[in-house]
């Protein structure tokens, strides 16, 4: 479904990763996991095209998307949840999920998907108004991951989703993820939350450093071997 | 080294080659010396650029401030017309104090803030009449004076003064950019936060090179004034001395130590000889013309492509020359 | 009241006919230089200036027909002093022999300062500063003034009468200067003044005339600026109808232009103004002056290009006399030019010893429905002044 | 007293309306670019050199020359546009360059066609007086303008909250990668503003030709103005344009009444010093700075 191949990329002069390849299979979900500065958040913007890699290739439905701008791989179905530091900060919160619904195809049940964010997270509804740079980083978790929803995805990459909420929080928005996989959604799942993330993968690769330094099924994954790995360089 | 290539040429060429082509021509020395004006403002101009990391609208206020001092010196004080001018890079830089509360202010917002500065201050100029003569203006402001036996007052004294104090800013720049002030706003430039955790203080810094850059400007105020023998705070104030040295700056390579003076050069002669008479009315169409083809073009500026030529000739090994 | 128009004139003609007739034709082409703002923020006036000394040449041309010819060589100083002075030392590079043109005082004085260093007479109207006058220069002359504008004015607001005259003026160097010479003449005489000062960028006059009508109660507003300013200080004067009796104006407003283009806007308002409108150019020299104008240009000429005409003339007429007499330099043509005393479109000519010309007083105009009549002096009327009377009653 | 204070807030209301109308394009293209178009006010002057044109020589009124003011200024502004989105580096600085020089070239072309003469409208119906209580006066062109310059701003208000196109603008000035994950093309959020933009400057032209003089040189007086409105009102923020106009304009108008007309620029300047030290993102703008 989407694949990347021998990707390098980074910010200017320096390189955050070297010679990656990562395979995502349609339906399934894959959960990257690795220390903070390993490069994951970095991946998946370079899959979206918001940062242009410097030698490799993205692969979506087999077919190169590098010369895809972001919003044209938008139209494919391939959606980023971005960090909540990535929202529109002048906008309500009713307005960022408004924006949500931009692609053409997710327009016409715009009020549809509003109400089913605003059921998955009461806490948004009393905050509609609200300014958006103002939500605590909980909230701004929400509202990102509601945008990303109100875009229809198909492919849907979430980048550090229980960044900043509480466990009972972090728990909530993982039975959402369980649905969304439960509804055949491939997803790519980049957390620092190991326990939780395993639970709901398929497929776990382990980063450290710009490398792949593990890619297994989650079967075959011991959590314990995983986090003597994970600490390993900290 | 590239300053050397770049320096040692025109440096001939301004002190020796013009003065002995051009010395009889008071028409060309006039032009060149109105040259080095610009030049002299972009210079500051840059220099608050490329290392304050700041943008300014309003360097016709230090302009201004400075012709200001050192004529009301020279007339009402007697102050001898040399020692005014310094004194007048000092005004413009006690003026350039005042500007401070908006260094905490970025990009555009400290631009425009600026603009405002130099906009109050010419309609302060306007209504304190007693000191500035208003509206009206101070005619025959004093010549340059007669030093060490020699006439500044002729059109070739005034090429020679503005040429010193341009080479002398160049110097200046050239020191402070290489000193670990430099470095350190180099660095500011990058990135702030990067320095303020290496624990430089931005805005200190900033400061220093705000003070400089209106000395420098308030020194060419001066010269203008005694050059043209004429103020009025339209004339004084006028955005004009703000706008031409950016367009030069920028056009000659702002982030360069010699693109600004450049710059200069060639856009105020080419306007004035030759666009001016290719079409005696109207040629600043051209002006503009050439300004948005070289953004678009060249956006890094004129230098690049002088250099280039420079390298070209030196392969060929043809004599060396500097054509702007 | 022609009669003496008429009769320095024929003077004048009688004493070029014996010139043309004692000096054997010995063809010259005489170069004259002009600056003048034809970009910038004067392009305006400069341009009008610059017309008017085209037309000049061209009728001085036409009279020396095959034996003297003039060309005018023109460079646009942009409106800016360093970019005159340039154009003055270019000229003289290519060999004029005198300038004529230039406006606004601050360009005028270092650009003249530059003839004055190359040798070479310099006549204008475009400066009014007095010190201009006072730098020694033989060769500086200029055909108009801040007082001759004043003078017309008080003359204008004594006869009428009036104890309590607001003045709105631009805060330009020759506005305040005017303003300051009609307050000092006007207290003299026992009037009341109240000032009010606006810069070029006011658009919205309503305020100031607001307080006119409801602080000052003065019996007439004066309004020294230009064009723009006379526009908005009338319409909102339209607009909040101030109890006054008269609106008067200074310079470019008692013009043809205004006349045709704003009929309504100016009815019965008065501004200096030699001739009145349409043009009856009755004498000769105004003939002269309006054919060859109209030959070229598709508008009615303002004082602007009358007062360029006249000094281009006079410059012309003076060179041609010096050359008669033997060599043409600064201190021929400045002589023959201080021997002048004429009657000319912009009312009689003399200069004094600083080149200042004494004899300046303008005439004031008043607008009748689109047209212009002169009411001021009573030696020039044409016809008497509507008064009480503002644009809007 | 009452009476020239009421008429001066009213002068200055009116006078605001159509400074926001000015302004509005400027913070719309700021927005999404954060480029700032030095041929703003060139723009606006065009339209209302093109209203004249209608006037003199077609002889209609000036308002009719709308349309095709509309289509000249729409076209130069998206020339202009394209031109900036070419400038490969340093986008900020240089395309300040490029707008300033364009300006020059809109100046100077419009110097060579229609001279350095005035004009202003010959239609009476514009400067008719419309009193209100015997003690607000205006006319109604002044009128006409606030009227326009307060509906275009509510109309492009509601455009940029409940059009796909406008909110993709808000959402490009908000957070460009942010707009881009929503799936909205930046250049054309971009092309959308400039247009918009040329539409305003039509108006505002249109109205600048109805109440008031026009010369080639008052281009450049209009986006200064233009601009300190919209870092008044903080970067990119409408209703703070409008806020910012009425601001600037009635203390204008206080400081010509109580004071002299000439001194109505410092205060304005004045007070942008002071909100702009004090409240360094403007009235409206995000707290956060830079």
């Amino acid at each position: 479904m989407l694949e990347v191949m021998n990707l390098s990329a980074g910010y200017g002069a320096m390189e955050v990763f070297w010679d990656l390849s990562l395979k995502f299979e349609g339906g399934k979900t894959t959960t990257i996991v690795g220390p903070n500065g390993a490069g994951k958040s970095t991946l998946l913007k370079t899959i979206m095209g918001l940062i242009t890699p410097m030698s490799g290739d993205v692969l979506l439905r087999n077919e190169s998307c590098l010369n895809a701008e972001t919003w044209q791989r938008i139209n494919e179905g391939l959606v980023l949840i971005p960090e909540g530091r990535l929202l529109f900060g002048d906008l309500s919160v009713e307005e960022n999920l408004i924006m949500g619904a931009y692609p053409k195809n997710s327009r016409k049940s715009l009020e549809n998907n509003k109400e089913n964010v605003f059921n998955l997270f009461p806490r948004l509804k009393e905050r509609r108004n609200q300014i958006s740079s103002t939500l605590s980083g909980g909230e701004a978790q929400m509202l990102a991951i509601g945008r990303g929803l109100m875009e229809e995805p198909k492919i849907c990459l979430i980048d550090e989703p229980s960044l900043g909420l509480s466990p009972v929080m972090t728990h909530e928005i993982f039975s959402i993820f369980r649905e969304l996989k439960e509804d055949k959604l491939t997803i790519v799942l980049v957390e620092q939350n190991t326990n939780q993330a395993l639970k709901i993968a398929d497929h776990v690769y382990l980063m450290q450093a710009g490398r792949v330094a593990l890619s297994e099924k989650r079967e075959n994954i011991d959590l314990k071997k995983l986090e003597d790995f994970y600490f390993a360089r900290n | 080294m590239s300053n050397f290539r770049i320096f040692a040429p025109l440096a001939i060429v301004m002190y020796i080659i013009v003065p002995f082509l051009f010395s009889g021509n008071d028409y060309l020395m006039g032009m060149i010396a109105t040259a080095l004006i610009i030049a002299g403002i972009a210079l500051a101009w840059a220099l608050l650029g490329n290392l304050g990391g700041m943008v300014s609208f309003g360097h016709a206020a230090f302009f201004g401030v400075g012709a200001y001092t050192s004529a009301v010196l020279t007339m009402d004080y007697n102050v001898p017309v040399f020692l005014a001018m310094i004194i007048a890079g000092f005004g413009a830089s006690l003026a350039s104090v005042f500007m401070m509360p908006a260094l905490r202010l970025h990009g555009p917002y400290f631009a425009l803030a600026i603009l405002a500065y130099a906009h109050i201050f010419m309609i302060l100029a306007t209504e304190m009449t007693s000191i500035t003569g208003g509206a009206a203006g101070l005619l025959s402001i004093p010549n340059l004076p007669v030093f060490m036996g020699f006439d500044f007052g002729t059109k070739l004294g005034g090429y020679i003064v503005i040429l010193n104090i341009v080479s002398l800013a160049l110097v200046v720049y050239h020191l402070i950019r290489r000193s670990t002030y430099g470095l350190a706003l180099k660095a500011m430039h990058d990135s702030e936060l990067a320095t303020r955790i290496v624990g430089v203080p931005a805005t200190q810094l900033k400061a220093i090179m705000l003070v400089v850059s209106a000395f420098i400007t308030g020194c060419v105020g001066a010269f203008n004034a005694h050059f043209i023998n004429f103020l009025d705070p339209e004339y004084a104030f006028s955005g004009e001395w703000t706008v031409i040295p950016i367009v030069a700056a920028i056009f000659g390579g702002y982030r360069t130590l010699s693109g600004p003076v450049l710059g200069a050069l060639f856009i105020y002669l080419a306007d004035q000889l030759v666009f001016k008479s290719l079409l005696p009315q109207g040629h600043q169409l051209i002006l503009g013309a050439l300004l948005g083809g070289m953004i678009l073009l060249s956006p890094s500026g004129l230098l690049p492509i002088i250099t280039n030529m420079f390298k070209r000739f030196s392969k060929k090994g043809d004599a060396q020359h500097v054509e702007s | 009241m022609n009669k003496h128009i008429i009769k320095s004139l024929s003077a004048v003609a009688l004493g070029l006919s014996l010139n043309l007739v004692s000096v054997p034709a010995f063809a010259e082409n005489f170069l004259l230089g002009e600056h003048t703002p034809l970009s910038g923020k004067l392009a305006r006036v400069g341009t009008g200036s610059h017309r008017g000394i085209l037309s000049a040449v061209k009728v001085l041309n036409e009279k020396y027909n095959g034996q003297h010819s003039f060309e005018v060589k023109t460079i646009d100083d942009e409106s800016s002093p360093a970019k005159a002075v340039s154009a003055v030392e270019k000229l003289v590079s290519q060999g004029v022999i005198a300038f004529t043109g230039g406006y606004s005082s601050g360009i005028i004085g270092p650009a003249s300062e530059a003839a004055h260093k190359a040798n070479r007479v310099y006549i204008t109207f475009g400066g009014v500063a007095g010190p201009l006058s006072k730098r020694g220069h033989e060769g500086f002359f200029r055909i108009n003034n801040t007082a001759g504008y004043g003078k017309a004015i008080i003359g204008l607001i004594s006869d009428m009468g009036l104890k309590k005259v607001s003045i709105l003026y631009s805060n330009k160097e020759a506005t305040v200067k005017t303003a300051e010479f009609v307050e000092k003449g006007l207290t003299e005489g026992g009037v009341t003044i109240i000032k009010h000062e606006f810069d070029g960028h006011t658009k919205d006059f309503k305020s100031i005339i607001n307080k006119v009508k409801l602080q000052d109660k003065s019996e007439a507003i004066l309004m020294v600026g230009y064009e723009t300013d006379y526009i908005g200080i009338l319409r909102a004067a339209k607009l909040l109808k101030p109890k006054v009796k008269a609106m008067i104006g200074i310079w470019s407003l008692a013009t043809g232009k205004m006349a045709t283009e704003f009929p309504t806007l100016m009815e019965n308002v008065y501004g200096t103004s030699m001739l009145p409108f349409p043009v009856a150019f009755t004498t000769s020299e105004q003939k002269v002056f309006h054919t060859a104008y109209t030959a070229e240009f598709d508008n009615e000429p303002s004082y602007l290009e009358q007062f360029g005409y006249v000094q281009t003339l006079l410059l012309g007429e003076a060179i041609i006399a010096a050359h008669s007499k033997g060599e043409v330099n600064l201190k021929t043509i400045s002589e023959e030019l201080r021997k002048t005393d004429q009657m000319t479109l912009a009312g009689r000519v003399r200069f004094d010893e600083n080149g200042d010309n004494p004899e300046f007083v303008q005439r004031v105009g008043q607008h009748r429905t689109g047209k212009i009549e002169i009411v001021w002096p009573l030696s020039a009327k044409t016809s008497d002044k509507a008064f009480p009377g503002t644009p809007w009653n | 007293m009452l009476e020239l204070t009421l008429q001066a807030i009213y002068t200055g209301l009116l006078s605001g309306g159509f400074y926001a109308l000015v302004a509005v394009g400027l913070a719309l293209i700021f927005g999404t670019m954060k480029v700032i178009n030095l041929a703003h006010g060139e723009l606006v002057l065009l339209a209302a050199y093109v209203a004249y044109a209608t006037e003199s020589k077609l002889g209609l009124n000036p308002l009719l020359a709308l349309p095709i003011a509309m289509a000249v200024v729409v076209s130069a502004a998206l020339l202009t546009y394209f031109l900036t989105n070419h400038i490969k580096k340093d986008r900020e600085l240089n395309s300040l360059i490029l707008t300033f020089g364009l300006g020059i070239i809109l100046t100077n072309s419009l110097l060579m066609v229609f001279s350095a003469n005035i004009y202003s409208t010959s239609t009476e119906w514009f400067f008719e007086g419309v009193v209100i209580g015997d003690t607000l006066f205006s006319m109604r062109s002044e009128l006409l303008a606030f009227v326009v310059g307060v509906l275009s701003l509510g109309g492009l208000y509601w455009w940029l909250n409940h059009t796909w196109h406008g909110r993709a603008i808000r959402a490009v000035s908000s957070n460009l990668d942010a707009a881009k994950l929503m799936g909205m093309n930046p250049k054309q959020a971009e092309m959308w503003s400039w247009g918009v933009a040329g539409i305003l400057a039509t108006l505002a032209g249109c109205m600048l030709y109805t109440t008031s003089v026009i010369h080639p040189p008052i281009g450049h007086g209009l986006t200064i103005k233009a601009f300190i409105i919209t870092v008044l009102a903080g970067m990119g923020s409408i209703p703070g344009v409008l806020v910012g106009a009425f601001l600037i304009a009635i203390i204008e108008s206080l400081t010509a009444t109580f004071f002299q007309s000439s001194l109505s620029e410092l205060a304005s300047m004045g007070i942008f010093l002071v909100v702009l030290i004090v409240l360094p993102s403007g009235l409206f703008g995000n707290k956060r700075i830079h």
